[in-house]
């Protein structure tokens, strides 16, 4: 178990900026997450750490100790690869032998140490059998005892999740976040899915075209995002952008949308000036209003055009005065056709964010 | 910094070492053309400046060779790609022993030239030759296949197109098994018949494959030398090609000047030919 | 209008693997049919079968009345959209789209007015002139989709056509899939291993599983009553909480038994069940959005530990601890790992299943 | 199931393709069991009238055949690990690292492929006369070597390509080096093709005709090719069966070898590009 630091890490392929100037720690015995969308650079950050890959400027520290020019075979990091990364002609005991003999461990000790991780990970009956005769979950435990088995200093791991489907991957994640907190062991987690950060870490960094956008503790970088990009890349379903503009008048402060218009409280719009702003609104943060409720605020009329129903949660579709919006409901709601509806927005829970520099106004 | 020397040290020694033994005697060609050198004659050595080339450019055999080679190349080509597409097509079906027929059809891809001349010799040896009685039988004529002439043209061809068909044949059976299904189930489900499958379809997907098989051939159709050799050994003359040609001025008649000059000419050509067409393979690159 | 009729239809490939084992069902016409099922469970088989790109080993298959398992794909007038979008790369995107007219053989005037239109429904008259090499996946579905339709098909085939899309281009091309399936009235037949694409976009839900078709029926009533364990834990997120109990009576009243806590069954259905079934083994089931959960400790609520939780965004996921039963409910709620808490199982929710995995009960 | 033209046009295909392809392979086969007079009988017979296993030994006699075949198994030999050895390090970098003259180092060696040998035989027959190395197998060993280095390099290419570079990475992280994780990780997974690259490499060296024939000029020096084309006019006059005995030689191995990569081999033959 060890402490991560990366200093300043820039990588180019080519002319393309992969990696730039990225700096940031991973703490003794955390669950970290690197949470970003595809080609953002994360990949190239854990083969970076783990010394397949040289960074072009910057330096990477494991305890203080500078391994940025040692070979991956010195580090004693482990990586579980996306793609899982089994040796297909090895049996899945030497598969996961493998960094114990790399280490001339006695036979003994191997045969001891591959029981004791096998039984945690309930993968006793698969020693015997090779990579190909495994299903997609097998696998991934398989390439996550590979890791373990090798008391690596940080162990990283590459969207281990993505190559499962939806059905393997709820209870994967369940049983990953059950092994890292029996572990306590570093963990840095690359992920695209804002769910796996949410769901798993203590820290997350958000990577976004190669720069570090945000860190923070997953819920509160998920409740207030600094940036435009933070709160896209950390919202499911993908957050509802609206262009909305700011009046003050007669001391009210007023938001003005194409559908809808919402009162701001005025003892947080000090800094705010008039002006044209981009109004960002979670789809959990809008609700259908199924009852007349004339006491309720801020609530417009839209055109349901389509629900769409993933098991008890349901995610809508809705048109407002030319506006698509999305919305995620925590319940069945199923429609035959277009409609009518009304739906409520939250005012609370609005985020308001700079139209040019793309940072965050309010609150 | 570690990576550049190891592409270093595994790139460089293996193109000095074709450096070494396919173009450095290139140059050696370049010199030696401008002499008058005969391995019998040493003593007669002499430089002549391009007097070499002057004779060869008013040489009806190198222009009888040079005409040849591009003949063989045109008729093996059409020849070879049409009994190849046949070849792949019956071999594309799927029955029980099939397998038996696509090591039958391919046979005759690896096996020596030289011995598949020799077998095909034996065929064609003039007034005992299977290949006599069956024309004998069936047209009542025999001909001379070794006597040169139009007959000599056609069994090198023959024999080149009975080796290298399959070739063909054994590369788009390649790519008829790889095509990917869905294309052709597609095709199906949209209502086209099997004909309206295959030309509209299955050709136009293959048309890469079918561009580097013929490639593939044409390249080494310029080398066209083994047939050749062992039809005219003993028979007929006049068709030979420039690597033929080569071969009898410079060992025959060991006369390497000359033999050099010839070289020069047809390396430069071979080279320019083959530069511009590798090119083509960049797409297929991964 | 056509009904698909399958009957005893199975197939094996390799002579040993049985991909598709004694399919008999009727999809009806005009209607959307989902074939949900896990990865491997024979649906697409099933398909290939039905688009006659494949012959069953055994069984017939009627296009309403005629028997059609003999004719080759181009002449049962279906439709096919891959799981690979599947265009034709020699062909411009106009050609695509006219591919199945021109083997009909209409008239240019008729392609060219079926072309136009079908692309201006799916938005893609820009493209007409490009080759579709390079085009992005969804474009490409579209083209595909566009080929379907234009022939007019009696029975169009989805095979999972939304799998190697870009999801945030996904809600397009679900929404051209409703329009199709309005405008066109073919028989849709939808291949998923997705339950969120078969509960909206479906009339009805077929669940496979190993060859079979475990049940057939609407989307709420596969959600709500599914017919087994394995629909139970299949749809839904998470599925179904099963757990392993004995029924048990005591003074007229009905108990499920599971691991030392009692659950009260509803008296009404209590006999019923017990007629019912031959052993008291039962698995008891019920979904983690239906578990009641509170802070406090209140009447008929039970005691459990939070062991883990999973933030996903609008709501927590978390694995409790009775005992040591695990059962993981899903609530609004922020809960901490090792917080105390109470729940209840509300009786109308609550299934049963024979030791099979069949339903009994709810 | 009814009969249709398509199926006849098959079936006749098949025939006729089968004719083709085997009735000289077989007629010359046959004519290595008839005697002396037999060979010259006519009509020809399909079937020999007398059959004898002699030839098949004499010609190892009256010929030095022995000599012919060890210098043919000795040329492929070092034809192949010359081959090998110089196209599978060159091979491995241009598959795993993407440097900025990696296609025209490929595209270089792959030009080399297409060169006529007859363009460059004669310099390098007046350098190995001078050096007194012509007669010897090993110099033809060398050449074959170069001849063949392309096909080395880019169809392991093409198989090396093939073994996602995450397994040696991965590899390299558990604690090995790059060289260990080349041959613990990626050799075993690209044997076959190794396999078939080798044996393409050997049969077209072992059949090379145009440099062996020249390159050679004594008896104890000639590769099998060479020797078999001398029977041709030779002393032996046209002595069929000793022919086609020793020519039967020379090509057995090549159909074993043929029929052992006959997977590959459309890919080993058209540089990796066709899979």
């Amino acid at each position: 178990m060890a402490k991560l630091r990366v200093e300043k890490v820039s990588k180019k392929f080519g002319p393309k900026k992969v990696l730039e100037d990225i700096s940031f720690e991973v703490e003794e015995g955390s669950f970290t997450t690197l949470l970003g969308p595809p080609s953002a650079g994360k990949t190239t950050l854990l083969r970076i750490i783990a010394g397949v890959e040289h960074p072009d400027k910057g330096r990477i520290f494991l305890d203080d100790e500078d391994i940025t020019d040692l070979p991956p075979k010195d580090r004693n990091v482990a990586l579980v690869y996306q793609t899982f990364a089994l040796y297909p002609h090895m049996k899945v005991y030497d598969n996961i032998a493998s960094p114990l003999k790399a280490r001339k461990l006695p036979p003994d000790e191997i045969r001891k140490k591959i029981e004791e991780i096998s039984e945690f990970l309930n993968i006793h009956h698969l020693l015997d059998r090779y990579p190909r005769e495994l299903s997609g979950g097998e696998k991934q435990r398989v390439a996550i005892a590979r890791a373990m088995v090798k008391e690596a200093r940080i162990y990283l791991f590459d969207e281990p999740l993505t190559n499962l489907d939806y059905k393997l991957r709820e209870a994967a994640r369940t049983e990953l976040k059950r092994m890292s907190k029996a572990l306590k062991a570093t963990i840095l987690y690359a992920t695209p899915d804002p769910i796996d950060a949410l769901a798993l870490s203590d820290k997350v960094h958000i990577l976004f075209e190669g720069k570090l956008l945000q860190s923070g503790a997953p819920r509160e970088v998920h409740d207030l995002p600094n940036n435009l990009n933070v709160a896209r890349v950390f919202s499911y379903p993908t957050i509802n952008l609206i262009d909305a503009d700011l009046e003050m008048k007669n001391g009210k402060v007023t938001l003005k949308t194409p559908f809808v218009s919402i009162d701001l409280p005025t003892y947080c719009t000090s800094t705010l000036a008039e002006g044209r702003y981009l109004l960002a609104i979670r789809p959990h943060d809008l609700h259908i209003v199924f009852e007349e409720d004339r006491s309720l605020t801020n609530v417009f009329k839209a055109r349901l055009l389509l629900t769409y129903i993933i098991g008890s949660e349901t995610i809508a579709h809705v048109e407002a005065n030319g506006v698509r919006l999305t919305l995620h409901l925590p319940y069945i709601y199923r429609v035959g056709e277009v409609r009518d509806v009304k739906v409520f927005i939250d005012a609370n829970r609005i985020l308001l964010f700079d139209a040019n520099t793309m940072e965050r106004v309010y609150p | 910094m570690k990576t550049k020397t190891l592409i270093l040290v595994t790139t460089l020694p293996t193109l000095f070492y074709l450096f070494t033994w396919l173009f450095y005697p290139f140059i050696y060609n370049i010199y030696f053309s401008t002499f008058y050198y005969k391995l019998a004659r040493p003593e007669l050595t002499r430089f002549i400046g391009i007097e070499n080339y002057v004779s060869l450019f008013t040489d009806p055999d190198f222009y009888l060779a040079a005409r040849n080679t591009v003949i063989f190349i045109l008729a093996c080509l059409g020849l070879e790609f049409a009994l190849g597409l046949l070849i792949a097509l019956c071999l594309s079906r799927d029955f029980k022993g099939i397998g038996i027929f696509r090591i039958f059809f391919t046979l005759p891809i690896l096996l020596p030239p030289i011995s598949v001349a020799i077998i095909w010799r034996l065929m064609i040896f003039p007034e005992m030759s299977l290949i006599d009685f069956i024309t004998q039988t069936l047209f009542n004529i025999r001909i001379n296949w070794m006597a040169g002439g139009f007959p000599s043209y056609i069994i090198v061809m023959l024999i080149d197109a009975w080796q290298w068909a399959p070739f063909i044949g054994l590369i788009l059976l390649a790519g008829m098994l790889g095509l990917p299904p869905e294309p052709v189930e597609a095709a199906r489900v949209d209502g086209a018949p099997p004909t309206t499958v295959f030309f509209r379809i299955i050709i136009p997907y293959l048309k890469p494959i079918i561009l580097i098989a013929l490639i593939l051939r044409f390249l080494d159709l310029i080398k066209l030398f083994d047939p050749i050799y062992a039809v005219v050994t003993g028979g007929g003359s006049g068709i030979e090609t420039l690597s033929v040609y080569i071969y009898k001025r410079g060992f025959k008649v060991l006369d390497i000047g000359y033999g050099a000059a010839i070289s020069v000419i047809f390396w430069i050509v071979a080279f320019i030919a083959a530069n511009l067409i590798v090119r083509r393979f960049k797409e297929y690159l991964v | 209008m056509t009904n698909i009729t399958l009957e005893n239809v199975t197939h094996i490939y390799d002579k040993r693997v049985k991909a598709v084992d004694d399919l008999n069902i009727t999809f009806p016409h005009g209607k959307l049919s989902a074939i949900l099922g896990p990865s491997g469970c024979g649906k697409t088989t099933a398909m290939r079968i039905i688009a006659g790109l494949l012959h069953p080993t055994y069984g017939k298959v009627y296009f309403d009345q005629k028997d059609v398992t003999d004719l080759p794909p181009e002449k049962r007038n279906v439709a096919m959209v891959f799981q690979f979008p599947v265009v034709y790369s020699i062909m411009t995107v106009y050609e695509n789209l006219a591919f199945p007219l021109r083997v009909k053989k209409l008239s240019k005037d008729q392609i060219d007015k079926e072309v136009k239109r079908v692309a201006e429904f799916l938005g893609i008259q820009q493209f007409l002139h490009l080759k579709p090499v390079g085009l992005p996946a969804d474009l490409k579905q579209k083209i595909a989709l566009g080929r379907a339709m234009i022939k007019q098909a009696d029975v169009l085939i989805l095979d999972e056509p939304l799998t190697n899309i870009d999801p945030s281009a996904r809600f397009e091309l679900r929404e051209k899939i409703l329009e199709v399936k309005r405008e066109t009235g073919a028989t849709i037949l939808y291949v998923t291993h997705d339950q969120a694409e078969a509960l909206t976009l479906a009339d009805l839900i077929a669940v496979m599983k190993d060859g079979k078709i475990l049940q057939f029926a609407s989307p709420e009533d596969v959600y709500n009553h599914p017919a087994n364990t394995f629909i139970a834990w299949f749809l839904g997120n998470p599925g179904m909480n099963l757990l392993k109990g004995t029924l048990e009576s005591k003074d007229y009243k009905t108990y499920v038994e599971l691991e030392g806590i009692r659950i009260e069954l509803p008296a009404t259905i209590s006999t019923e069940i017990l007629d019912r079934i031959s052993t008291n083994e039962v698995i008891f089931g019920i979904r983690p959005e239906q578990i009641e959960v509170s802070l406090e400790s209140k009447p008929n609520y039970i005691y459990a530990k939070v062991s883990i939780v999973e933030d996903t965004g609008m709501l927590r996921i978390a694995t409790l601890n009775i005992g040591n039963l695990e059962i993981k409910v899903k609530t609004e709620k922020f809960l901490r790992e090792g917080q105390d808490v109470y729940i209840r199982f509300p009786a109308q929710y609550i299934k049963l299943f024979d030791k099979d995995g069949n339903i009994i009960y709810g | 199931m009814k009969i249709n033209g398509w199926k006849i046009a098959t079936v006749i295909a098949f025939i006729l393709l089968t004719i083709w392809t085997l009735i000289p392979i077989y007629y010359s086969f046959i004519t290595a069991f008839k005697s002396r007079i037999e060979i010259t009988y006519w009509p020809p017979t399909l079937i020999p009238k007398e059959f004898t296993m002699q030839y098949w030994f004499i010609i190892w006699f009256d010929r030095p055949t022995i000599a012919y075949y060890r210098n043919t198994v000795i040329a492929s030999l070092i034809s192949t690990l010359i081959a090998l050895a110089f196209s599978m390090p060159t091979a491995y970098t241009c598959a795993r690292f993407n440097f900025k003259n990696r296609s025209d180092v490929l595209f270089t060696i792959l030009t080399f492929r297409f060169l006529p040998p007859a363009a460059v035989v004669l310099p390098i027959y007046v350098f190995l006369r001078q050096l007194a190395l012509i007669d010897t197998p090993i110099s033809l060993g060398l050449i074959y070597g170069a001849i063949n280095i392309p096909i080395g390099v880019w169809v392991l290419r093409s198989y090396i390509i093939e073994i996602p570079p995450e397994l040696e990475e991965s590899y390299m992280i558990d604690g090995y080096s790059r060289l260990r994780a080349f041959l613990n990780i990626t050799l075993p997974l690209i044997r076959p093709g190794l396999v078939a690259v080798s044996l393409i490499i050997l049969a077209l060296s072992w059949g090379e005709f145009l440099f062996a024939s020249i390159l050679t000029t004594s008896p104890a020096g000639k590769t099998l090719p060479v020797g078999i084309s001398e029977y041709m006019g030779g002393e032996w006059g046209y002595e069929w069966n000793k022919i086609m005995a020793a020519t039967f030689y020379a090509i057995i191995p090549i159909i074993i070898a043929f029929i052992a990569i006959r997977k590959h081999l459309a890919r080993g033959l058209t540089f990796g590009i066709v899979r």
